[in-house]
């Protein structure tokens, strides 16, 4: 009997800490542990008995990758249970303040975490030696959306900008306006980033899996909308808990979020998407895709940097668009009283749908709190992939090996410290 | 519009040398004691190199580039201001950067700043410096300026007190003037607050060489230059001696960013100790000095 | 040359954030590889080499028993130890559920309890191991950090000031929140380092940045009172992002003291 | 005394801009009536009265068309003259050359509209302090424009009265606006003034009209919110420096340092160094600092000013007394920013009245309490 294992005792550029335990016996995967050690930080034990104004200041807090996703599922389920009518134009701000997410962490994931890989190098230090031009490029197209983050939230890591009713405060179109030419520049680099993409050398996983996202009649899904799977369901943020269950797996500490009906994983980020908003692409980003020879439906996970890139440039011709029709919402927040009741909502964090549920009582206490993120919903699908991923490589050396399940792993651009507080991952087969 | 600025006590001769920083470069290191270390300095333009001129007692803002600038004393002899002699000890963030400097390095310099010691009102009577620890370093240059006018006192006391030996400044030159300036009338008497082995002078507080010093209250001017409690003590049994307030002098130490009288940090009641000070007479500030935290 | 000082970057239990402040430098990331050798910084990079380390930036709060080894590993091959941001100073917001009883709190999120391994309380870095400089903010501001780092980097270890963030909002010409609409903010006894973003965006500070120098926070408490808020509301202000930090856990527990015996 | 009609204000506005001026004008942002850019008229405070106490300022909209009929907000002419934070030099250091290059003279001219006379006597206050040894803030000062407006209006936490500061403007101004309905009486004050007003088509005022304006201020002083006995106040604070109302007002006092960053003759500073990461480029900085930081007293041995009394009492003394002991003049001009914008309300007059009345006392040592 041969054994050999692999460790990965830190899995390196992915938010959080995770570690990925590989034991190989006579060929077949005998233990393949994807394990979490980001510790638990009880977010939904002490969110219960403070006052709702305070939720878009904490639950921010999760995350520092991705805090507007949080502020924004948690203002819009409150804003729905307290018949909140948010002053016109807020939308499209947080749509815009969203955006601006997209892509520092599209980029972020991109050009720092991601190619590396892809090129061999340790990180995106030393691929900016090799390539400077390019890794400075990226970098400033991350920094448009960082400082459009700011402008809006006043800072890119925990804005302090959004509450339930709008915003403290909007910007004034002048302090909007020198983005327009930024992103403009920016959006004419895309191009040329996806053909940097789909000149890389990726593995690829034929896996079909059900993929879920959002979706809205009008427009490509970011705050608002139903959820669809690209097997056909159809189903929302009210239903969210009755449609996924989370399941405890053989010989396993771990909850993963599976559909409640088959039992099955799926799958949720960038190319689910994509997948399911092909039709709401925007110009530049049908480009992109066409050029990354992205064509919807497309089953191969691998293919989630290259939805990335897409996304990207869809982010940013959203946002000049948003831009040039701006008017601040006046006044900027909504008067705002609470209602008891339960508050359910979904929208896409860059990594994916994220879910928050809130029990309010009537004088605007949270009761209770449930929070979804994206990267433990896709864990479970993870494992999956690296389980039909690694019969395949079984052939390259240790040091390989190890490498490319990282790569399978990163390619989710997984965020552990989202997805801690919610479960913790630890996978045992004899 | 034009200003009115009559209020201003400060020249504007003295405005101007400290607007502007200069660069300066280190020509020498000489450690004096614990953490603590003599930087000789020439200015690099030598036009303001030439002119430049300082009086016992004045400060320097000594700058590091990008970690900042603090009031340092002059402590080298006024009679050659070509190369300038900054004693400093390392305590916090400038200096710590300072303790790295090495000949060759450049610093900037402004000033000279502040009031000197006033040592011709010492003419014709006797001086007593009382020096304690760092305190030396602004007084030697007043020192320095007796040695040379020697013929114009009756007679020069130097006290120095400090820790212990590894805390005595310029101990080389001190020990040459304890020794071979008494022939001059220079009378030097040392001592530590705990002495070792090899210390060949007094132990205990500075206030202790006093009977030894045998001072003549009523001729007798008095600098003195220390930690604020040393002087405190110092003054206190001075005066207890008889010397009057009036021929007490003693150097103050705050907060500096301007040395100019706009910043606010160095204030002490109605003085700015930048230009007011450092060096200050016991009746004018005696009250202040008094007052916590003020 | 010397050799450029090797770097590090742990993390403990945290949101990330303050480490991405440093990925999210850009422009001044490239410029900051030049100056030192990152020589393990798991967010960053697959390179990870062992210490000793010259300077070791430390996120997040002490929360496990393994983190409570694993920082004196990291103390102990660290020559210079800095904390970066408000769990690693203060035990961040996740010191919420200090006080509380630990085995209720995990029941509430976890439904396999027995799984979840923690501590009681959420603690700052520096109750376990000695700290050479603490940088607070949630997250740290990256101007105050990219800035202790070319400090060190001069060989010289910065002094963050300590003044409140009201210095700050009169400096930009914010308008107080507290004068100008009776709203509650806690700028007066909260250091500066943010740049009053909260008044900037017509907000009170909700002291992510922690406690200013000895901060009065009984006079602001009471000024709170005074706009109609209830002890246990100003206690919650205070209880908040940086709550588990002395000053205003010390008020926030008076206050609530307080109810407790009116009513 | 010349009258100008509202036209003949909008031409005023006007004529500064083309003259090369940044007009810096009163402008309602964020709830209260601050100093900015301004680009005429329009951008003023038409029809907006202000309400302040000790710690609240609230606007409300009065339906009329005045556009000074307010008292003073946070900002006074200090921000732009003595600007928050301020570039002093650059410096390079490039193979062990250093280069220190201090920062270019400032080429912006402001017009300042609508000073009242506390402020016009700020801004001399701070010409002591900064004239001679600041040759940026000179520059600033002499090539700008002033334009005062008498004051119709105190705030409730106004004493400039007392000062001798105002209501009525005195000295400092180009020009100076008395508000009546339909348009102003206008005085120019300098030669320079005198100029601009001859450019803008106004007429003489009637009597009428003069005596309208100098009713103005007049009804002002009557109305002043707060007043504060001046007599001998350097004695009284040097006597007083053990009082027991220091420990009190201490108590109160939250060393947030509102009351120095808003007073208009607060000059206090730091200079900050900041150094690029490669040690190359470094920049010296100066910015608005505080006698209420801790850290504003700081020596290696420790902070001399360690407790919030001993600040606070720095603070008062230094603006009432010791202020006239180094630069001739008091330190205060008795504008009342520092009791609107203390966010608990300390009243300056009022601390300085308790002190007078208990002339004298001493804190009483702990031990004898006890
Ligand atoms: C008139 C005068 C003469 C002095 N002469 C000498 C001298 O000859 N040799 C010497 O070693 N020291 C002297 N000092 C003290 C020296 O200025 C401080 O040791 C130095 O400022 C400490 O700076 P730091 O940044 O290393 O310390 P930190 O403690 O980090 O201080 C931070 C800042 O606080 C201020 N500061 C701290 N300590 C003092 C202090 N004692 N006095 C004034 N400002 C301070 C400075 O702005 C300093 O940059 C003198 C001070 C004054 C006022
Ligand atoms: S808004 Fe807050 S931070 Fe700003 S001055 Fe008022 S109390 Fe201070
Ligand atoms: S104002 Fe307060 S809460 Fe807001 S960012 Fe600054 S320190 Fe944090
Ligand atoms: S002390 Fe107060 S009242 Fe006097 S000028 Fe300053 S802010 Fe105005």
């Amino acid at each position: 009997m041969t054994h050999r294992s692999v460790e990965v005792p830190v899995i390196a550029r992915v938010e959080g800490e995770g570690a990925l335990h590989l034991r190989l016996e006579d060929g077949e995967i005998a233990d393949l542990r994807l394990e979490i050690y980001e510790p638990p930080r009880f977010f939904e034990s002490f969110l219960r008995g403070r006052h709702f104004s305070e939720v878009p200041d904490i639950v921010p807090r999760i995350c520092g990758i991705c805090p507007v996703a949080y502020q924004m599922s948690a203002v819009h389920g409150l804003e729905q249970l307290f018949e909140v009518q948010v002053p016109a134009g807020t939308r499209e701000l947080r749509r815009l303040l969203y955006f601006g997410e997209w892509i520092e962490s599209h980029v972020l994931h991109v050009f720092l975490l991601a190619a590396p890989d892809f090129l061999g190098y340790h990180d995106a230090i030393e691929m900016a030696a090799h390539e400077p031009e390019l890794v400075k490029k990226a970098l400033g197209i991350k920094r448009v959306g960082n400082d459009l983050m700011a402008a809006i939230g006043g800072r890119e890591i925990h804005p302090v900008s959004p509450r339930v009713g709008g915003f403290s405060k909007a910007p004034r179109r002048l302090d909007l306006d020198p983005f327009l030419s930024r992103l403009e520049d920016a959006l004419a680099e895309l191009p040329g980033i996806a053909d940097f993409a789909a000149g890389l050398e990726r593995p690829s996983l034929p896996r079909p899996a059900e993929m879920v996202a959002l979706v809205h009649p009008d427009e490509y899904a970011i705050n608002e909308g139903g959820l669809a799977s690209t097997d056909g369901r159809a189903f929302d943020a009210t239903t969210f808990e009755a449609e996924t269950r989370e399941e405890h797996v053989a010989h396993s500490n771990a909850l993963h979020s599976v559909m409640a009906d088959s039992g099955e994983p799926y799958f949720v980020g960038p190319l689910a998407r994509v997948n399911l908003n092909e039709e709401r692409l925007t110009p530049v980003a049908r480009e992109c895709a066409a050029r990354l020879g992205l064509h919807a439906p497309e089953p191969d996970p691998f293919l989630s940097m290259a939805a990335r890139v897409v996304e990207t440039a869809l982010a940013i011709e959203e946002s000049i668009r948003l831009i040039r029709g701006y008017e601040p919402p006046e006044p900027p927040c909504a008067e705002v009283s609470p209602r008891p009741g339960r508050a359910m909502w979904v929208t896409e964090a860059p990594r994916g749908i994220l879910y928050h549920r809130y029990d309010v009582a009537g004088d605007g206490t949270i009761v209770e709190a449930k929070i979804v993120p994206p990267t433990a919903q896709n864990l479970r699908h993870m494992e999956a992939d690296l389980r039909t991923f690694v019969p395949g490589v079984l052939d390259r050396s240790d040091e390989e090996l190890q490498r490319l399940c990282e790569m399978v792993v990163r390619n989710y651009d997984p965020c552990i410290s989202c997805a801690t507080h919610f479960l913790r991952l630890e996978i045992e087969r004899t | 519009m034009s200003l009115d600025v009559s209020a201003s006590a400060v020249s504007e001769a003295e405005i101007l040398a400290g607007v502007a920083p200069r660069v300066a470069t280190v020509r020498r290191v000489v450690q004096e004691a614990y953490e603590t270390y003599t930087y000789w300095l020439t200015l690099d333009d030598p036009v303001v190199r030439r002119a430049y001129r300082f009086e016992p007692g004045q400060i320097n803002m000594f700058g590091v580039v990008g970690v900042g600038e603090i009031p340092i004393s002059v402590s080298s002899d006024p009679a050659r201001p070509m190369r300038l002699a900054h004693t400093i000890r390392a305590t916090g963030r400038v200096t710590n950067v300072i303790k790295g400097l090495r000949p060759g390095d450049r610093v900037t310099l402004r000033g000279p700043f502040g009031r000197p010691w006033p040592v011709s009102a010492a003419r014709g009577g006797n001086l007593l410096v009382v020096a304690g620890g760092l305190g030396l370093a602004p007084a030697r240059p007043a020192i320095y300026r007796a040695i040379r006018d020697r013929g114009a006192f009756r007679r020069v006391i130097v006290l120095v007190g400090a820790r212990g030996p590894e805390h005595m400044l310029f101990r080389h030159e001190l020990d040459a003037w304890a020794q071979w300036l008494r022939f001059r009338g220079i009378e030097t008497h040392l001592t530590v607050d705990i002495a070792d082995d090899t210390w060949p002078y007094g132990e205990g507080v500075v206030t202790t060489l006093f009977p030894r010093a045998s001072i003549d209250p009523r001729v007798t001017t008095v600098f003195t230059c220390g930690p604020e409690i040393m002087m405190r003590f110092a003054v206190r049994d001075l005066l207890g001696l008889g010397v009057p307030a009036r021929r007490i002098w003693l150097s103050i130490e705050r907060n500096m960013h301007c040395g100019v009288k706009l910043c606010g940090h160095c204030q002490l009641g109605p003085y700015f100790v930048c230009a007011d000070g450092p060096i200050f007479r016991y009746d004018e500030i005696g009250e202040l000095m008094g007052v916590a935290e003020l | 040359m010397s050799p450029k000082p090797r770097v590090a970057v742990f993390k403990m239990a945290s949101c990330d954030g303050c480490q991405l402040q440093l990925l999210d430098a850009e422009d001044a990331l490239l410029e900051l590889a030049g100056a030192i050798e990152i020589a393990n910084f798991a967010e960053a990079s697959s390179r990870l080499e062992e210490g000793p380390y010259d300077v070791t930036l430390v996120e997040g709060s002490i929360s496990t028993p393994e983190q409570v080894e694993q920082i004196k590993e990291i103390r102990a091959v660290s020559r210079f130890l800095m904390t970066i941001g408000a769990c690693a100073t203060s035990g961040g917001i996740q010191a919420l559920r200090n006080g509380r009883d630990l085995a209720e709190v995990v029941r509430q999120v976890y439904p396999t309890p027995e799984y979840v391994r923690s501590l009681e309380r959420s603690t700052p870095v520096a109750e376990h191991v000695k700290v050479d400089l603490e940088l607070t903010g949630c997250p740290v501001d990256r101007g105050q950090l990219l800035g202790a780092i070319a400090w060190l980097l001069q060989g010289s270890v910065p002094r963050p000031p300590t003044t409140p963030v009201c210095i700050e909002c009169k400096r930009r010409g914010y308008v107080c929140v507290v004068v100008a609409r009776g709203e509650p903010c806690l700028g007066p006894v909260t250091r500066t380092g943010c740049g009053a973003l909260c008044p900037a965006f017509a907000r009170g500070c909700y002291g992510c940045f922690g406690p200013s120098q000895p901060p009065n926070t009984e006079a602001l408490a009471r000024r709170f009172l005074e706009l109609g808020m209830s002890p246990v509301q100003v206690a919650e202000k205070f209880r908040f992002i940086t709550g588990y930090a002395p000053a205003f856990r010390e008020t926030a527990e008076r206050l609530e003291r307080e109810e407790a015996s009116a009513t | 005394m010349r009258f100008l009609d509202e036209e003949g204000f909008g031409r005023l506005m006007a004529l500064l801009a083309a003259r090369g001026y940044v007009v810096i004008g009163p402008t309602v942002r964020d709830g209260a009536i601050v100093l900015d850019r301004i680009d005429g008229a329009k951008d003023l405070p038409r029809g907006i009265r202000e309400a302040q106490g000790p710690g609240a300022y609230r606007l409300e909209a009065t339906g009329d068309h005045q556009l000074f009929a307010w008292s003073h907000g946070p900002d006074s002419a200090k921000r732009f003259l003595f600007p928050p934070r301020e570039v002093l030099s650059t410096a390079t250091r490039l193979e062990g050359e250093l280069r220190v290059d201090p920062a270019p003279l400032p080429e912006v001219r402001y017009a300042f509209v609508g000073l009242r006379s506390c402020d016009l006597h700020a801004i001399e206050v701070q010409d002591r302090v900064f004239a001679i040894a600041d040759p940026a803030y000179r520059k600033r000062r002499e090539e700008s424009f002033y334009v005062g407006v008498n004051c119709g209006h105190p705030g409730g936490t106004c004493f400039c009265d007392s000062m001798g500061t105002g209501p009525r403007c005195a000295a400092g101004f180009d020009l100076a606006l008395t508000e009546l309905g339909g348009g102003f009486t206008v005085e120019p004050g300098t030669a320079r003034g005198e100029e601009l007003l001859s450019e803008l088509g106004s007429r003489e005022a009637t009597g009428a009209e003069a005596a309208a304006a100098a009713a103005v201020t007049d009804g002002a002083r009557e109305r002043m919110g707060r007043r504060l006995e001046t007599d001998d106040l350097p004695g009284l604070l040097y006597r007083n420096r053990e009082h027991p109302r220091w420990d009190q007002v201490a108590s109160r006092c939250l060393t947030c340092t509102n009351c120095t960053m808003v007073c208009p003759t607060c000059f206090c500073n730091d200079v900050v160094d900041g150094i690029s990461l490669d040690g190359t480029e470094a920049t010296r900085t100066r910015e608005w600092a505080s006698c209420f930081s801790e850290e504003f007293s700081h020596m290696a041995p420790g902070d001399v000013r360690k407790s919030a009394r001993s600040r606070y009492r720095q603070w008062l003394t230094h603006k009432f007394a010791s202020w006239i002991d180094q630069f001739g003049t008091s330190g205060c001009v008795g504008c009342g920013r520092c009791i609107t914008w203390c966010p608990v309300g300390i009243d300056v007059t009022e601390e300085i009245a308790a002190i007078r009345v208990t002339d004298g006392e001493v804190a009483v040592a702990e031990e004898v309490v006890a």
